[in-house]
């Protein structure tokens, strides 16, 4: 999958890669303009600029090891193979969705491709990977977990508890942290008392990797690294993966905290066209194979939103459903 | 008609009028500064600015910290506002909430208080899902030593949220993110303060007596509404305080009409309205004419999909039916 | 007579047999392994050695990440047992308990199980004051998607506790730490389960019903070995599931005598009591003759000093009270 | 207070530092001797073996200014001036305790003597120091606040969240972790990520100070350092005091965890009398000023345990007291 002097992935992987990328930035504008449209009124939190990071992580992933994401996650989830149909059917609360349109966009969840948990509550999603890895490394399944969280997660609790337990007990989890400068409205300096999240690792004895998240060579290598290390019993990894949200925190985000200029350079340094561009340029791709990727995407992206804004409601006994392995009676 | 102005301003304006009139007055939780554009929904715009950095701070997102530096700061003689942006993150700090801001008076021997108010919003509405809308008041209505305290319209929100702030206990200060966007008459006077403790009634009416409080008042009113075009009379209660609940206005009025029902967002299971409930079969048992009925959500998480979060949330039709069911 | 055993010894017999059942199970806590003496109470005493470093595993003390990792290996196919030292330690992962493993089912359509056990221990009668004897189980039975279970001596503890750890959803069970010195009978086997949801009638009677549960079970034993003195029959109820409580019993015990008590160690307001008492009234209104009383611990901390730690725990005299105030 | 070019306290101070050691560890032995006798039951965490890190503190403090506290706290009370009396009574629970008898060892309180709260929960002296220190910043009176800890505590979410927090805001706070090598009976190897605490200061950008605590003269050099910075407007320290608990987790501790010899080294270097005689040697004090300072001692705390004894026990009435600053209905 890589070559050994470069250490760069061979083509497929990089072709791989692109395909996660396109589908997330594609998916990405879709939902952003259906929501303009007012056809489909869902909290929203775009990814959008953050694209390479799960793209590069998921290629060094197997279907069934595990990943644990966020609110913002629909690029996690995409680049480790959450299916559209389902997927789009529970944004719209459908009872086709991933989770029978009662979890909505805050808590996808697909074990079938390996995604775990979604999680609204910051922090939350790295102790519940140690978890899933724990149980990895007793039954000795080989699989790796991780962890997705933003930078300012790692000013919570949470953080500290799951990485120490991680390192202690050399748990097969790789913790990526995907700092996109800001939690909501607050800039990541004034919230963080350290200038790079990955400086944290040495407080738990664990290797700590700054990479551009936005460089997809650079961003596969720390992952492939990281979760090596993990499936060969090394223990875990803290990736701080540098990147930048395009849309603000939430969808509706008026961006008034935000300085235009660092903005505007987040966007013109867009990395999907950017690495769209230097595949082409390498010889990797031609345009005609990038864009028959591309317009791939944008047909299934396009039936999943119709299939699921068609699809039928969950009926409401589904109140007493999935509370426990047995229904309740609605008293 | 008196000014109208949303619950976002009716917090906001309580804010500044309590920070200007007492300077041990501060707020802090995430984003609520002026650079991050005074709170995720504006509840705060202006205060740093006005009373600057050191009263006013955005946090880092560590909940703990953030009541953990409150329950310190209010020891030491200040009167905190926290801000926890949604009720479900209140579970981060719980330690913190209830080992130690609601005990510190009582383990203390009445040496040291903790003056501070927690402003949390919460609420189903707008499809936020199982982690972000739901009512946890009963927890804290459970725990000795905290107020908890919700309000029904802006005006409410404003001379109760100004009570909470300068009372000296702490406070669990709910609030409904539906209603910040509603509209409502202004306070009299932004600083105006309405006590702790005392219930209102929100609607008179002789038969059946409906206790409520927070979003729901406006359901029961609803409710009422019906019941009027059938002859039958409701009133409904505002509790306004959960803890402590007005006991005396509550067990008067349905000592006369002889009916009640208890309502409320949160799941029925094991909620508030059972304390409610219980205390009036207690005290009133050969006064009633029927069983006090209980509404309340279902017992499960808050769902996602528009149907089900629609079904889940306790409507008038729920509540009418509760009311029919004391009136057979 | 049987042969006799501790609570301790039936919790750590369980868990024997549990481990050497299913090679799922495994145990996490702060000092639960050998090297640690195998719990600070020895609950879990031999099991590390004899089932291993890898499932039986002495951790930080970081309550967040005992619980979210047992939430991550249960949904990973393994049965955790996740200790938590003492109760009032929940509040530290109250998060984790409420906002995930209780919903995960849910949230996710059924995809996903989270079929953990967290065993607890809390109660008064030590002097260990505000911080470290809180009965919180009403906090959990509010919270949808948690069953909640205790049980009133060494075999029950061991028949509910196989019971937890081999059901398929999250289960919080709650340990009594004065009753782990307290000898019983032993169960007939280690691994008998006795089934959630299934209160048992603990002593027959015929004129008054107690409900209770945990401590308090022996304490309405009291209670009702006095009235029988008076010739006044109480029939004792430990629920023994205080979710899913079993309403079948407890309605068709109370529709025969007409009178009942419920009684809790945890405070009275907004406790478990609150819920029984509302229901009994909602389904019996007409066949009561008394309105139901109820007994739980007055609204403060638990408070250190013996005199005042006797008088907050509720005794056989405060049962009797609530018995004879049923009798009038 | 200190000689500017040994950095050593001057003689009255080394002689103040004795008097706290000396009070800690006799109020300790009769503490002991008296759960021995069963005259007084109660829990208890014995800090026989900690005495210098709060006497050495402590000097460098004053009255006013805060410390919070745990469990194992009443050297830390001790060494700041909660009076033996009020102290005694309330570990007797009686109605003339620092509490009313409400709280117990646990919960001792005594703003008087700055002693603001005293904790059973891990962890949680951290958040609370932090909002003590906040408020001196914002009223501009001078305080430092202590926050005490035990080496365990660096685990849990608390101590990241508060350590972060008073970094970005600079609070004068300084946080003492007592690392006596066990929390209750796991070794801190076992479960905590890092060699030293005092390397996790790195994570907040605080200055770590990593010091024997045991050894009064160093202990009073971090503290000081600490102290002024904070009070200086120079924001948090971290320090870690090593040291070694003599007695175990709790009163009745049967101490099968640890390792015998390492404790038994731990004992034979008791710093009390290793101070005592050093200060003779070094004529700082003569054998009979150090006697009439222990004599002293021996004389409050058997006063004030005797006392205690007889004191009357709180009235059932104060369930319903100081839950709310007004008294509850008994209902
Ligand atoms: C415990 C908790 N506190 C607060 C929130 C509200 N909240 C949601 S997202 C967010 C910002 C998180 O920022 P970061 O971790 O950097 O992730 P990003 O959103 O930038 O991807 C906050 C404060 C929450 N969901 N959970
Ligand atoms: C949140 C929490 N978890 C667990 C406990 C139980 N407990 C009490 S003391 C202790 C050990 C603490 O060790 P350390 O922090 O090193 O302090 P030390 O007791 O050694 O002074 C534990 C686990 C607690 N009190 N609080
Ligand atoms: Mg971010
Ligand atoms: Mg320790």
């Amino acid at each position: 999958m890589t070559d050994s002097t470069t250490g760069q992935p061979d083509k497929a992987v990089l072709i791989d890669m692109y395909s996660k990328m396109s589908l997330i930035k594609q998916n990405d504008e879709h939902a952003r303009k259906l929501l303009m449209s007012g056809r489909l009124p869902m909290i929203y939190y775009s990814p959008r600029g953050q694209e390479v990071i799960p793209s590069a992580v998921s290629v060094n992933l197997n279907q069934d090891d595990y990943i644990c994401t966020i609110y913002r996650g629909t690029h996690d989830m995409l680049a480790k193979g959450v299916p559209l149909d389902a997927l789009w059917a529970e944004l719209a609360g459908r009872a086709t969705g991933t989770c029978k349109g009662k979890g909505g966009p805050m808590h996808i969840t697909h074990p079938e491709s390996g995604c775990m948990i979604t999680t609204g509550i910051v922090g939350s999603s790295m102790p519940i990977a140690n978890g899933l890895a724990l149980a990895s490394q007793v039954k000795g399944d080989g699989k790796v977990t991780v962890a997705y969280f933003g930078d300012a997660a790692s000013n919570i609790g949470a953080f500290h508890e799951a990485l120490n337990m991680a390192s202690v007990w050399k748990l097969p989890v790789v913790f990526v942290c995907q700092n996109n400068r800001f939690g909501e409205h607050t800039r990541f300096e004034k919230a963080t008392a350290v200038g790079k999240v990955s400086d944290r690792a040495a407080s738990y004895s664990m290797p700590g990797i700054h990479v551009d998240g936005n460089d997809p060579l650079a961003m596969h290598a720390a992952a492939k690294e990281a979760i090596d290390r993990a499936r060969n019993g090394g223990g875990p990894t803290l990736i701080e993966a540098m990147t930048f949200r395009f849309y603000g925190h939430v969808f509706g985000d008026a961006d008034g905290y935000m300085d235009k200029a660092e903005k505007e350079a987040a966007m013109a340094a867009d990395p999907v066209p950017r690495y769209r561009q230097w595949l082409i340029d390498q010889g990797h791709a031609s345009e005609a194979d990038l864009g028959a990727i591309d317009a791939g995407h944008e047909v299934n992206i396009k039936s999943a939103i119709d299939k699921a804004l068609d699809a039928p409601w969950p009926d409401v006994s589904e109140l007493y459903k999935d509370v426990f392995i047995n229904d309740l009676a609605a008293v | 008609m008196s000014k109208q102005i949303t619950t976002l301003q009716a917090i906001n304006e309580a804010m500044h009028h309590a920070m200007a009139a007492d300077p041990t007055v501060m707020l802090f939780g995430e984003d609520v500064a002026d650079p991050e554009e005074g709170g995720v929904n504006g509840a705060s715009k202006g205060l740093s600015t006005k009373f600057g950095d050191l009263r006013v701070r955005s946090t880092p997102i560590s909940e703990q910290a953030i009541i953990g530096a409150a329950i310190g700061a209010a020891m030491a003689g200040m009167r905190p506002v926290a801000e926890i942006m949604l009720m479900n993150f209140m579970t981060v700090a719980m330690d913190m909430i209830t080992n130690h801001a609601a005990k510190l008076r009582f383990m203390s021997g009445g040496q040291t208080a903790v003056p501070l108010t927690i402003r949390c919003t919460t609420g189903a509405g707008f499809g936020t899902a199982g982690q972000h809308s739901d009512f946890l008041e009963a927890w804290f209505a459970h725990t000795a030593g905290l107020k908890v305290v919700t309000g029904a319209s802006p005006a409410e929100v404003s001379g109760l949220l100004n009570s909470c702030i300068f009372d000296d206990d702490p406070c669990i200060f709910i609030e409904n993110l539906p209603a910040y966007w509603q509209k409502g008459d202004a306070p009299t006077d932004p600083g105006a303060r309405i006590p702790l403790g005392v219930a209102r009634i929100a609607r008179p009416g002789d038969d059946v007596t409906v206790i409520t409080y927070g979003p729901q008042v406006a359901v029961a009113q609803a409710a009422a509404e019906t019941m009027a075009a059938e002859g039958v009379g409701v009133q409904v209660i505002d509790l306004r305080t959960i803890v402590p609940w007005d006991r005396e206005t509550v067990l008067n009025a349905v000592a006369k009409t002889g009916r009640a029902v208890v309502t409320h967002e949160a799941v029925k299971a094991f909620g508030v309205g059972a304390e409610i409930s219980s205390v009036i079969h207690e005290e009133l048992f050969s006064d009633l004419k029927a069983a006090v009925q209980r509404v309340g959500a279902p017992s499960c998480a808050v769902p996602y999909s528009n149907p089900l979060e629609k079904a889940f949330v306790p409507d008038a039709d729920k509540v009418l039916a509760a009311i029919r069911k004391t009136l057979n």
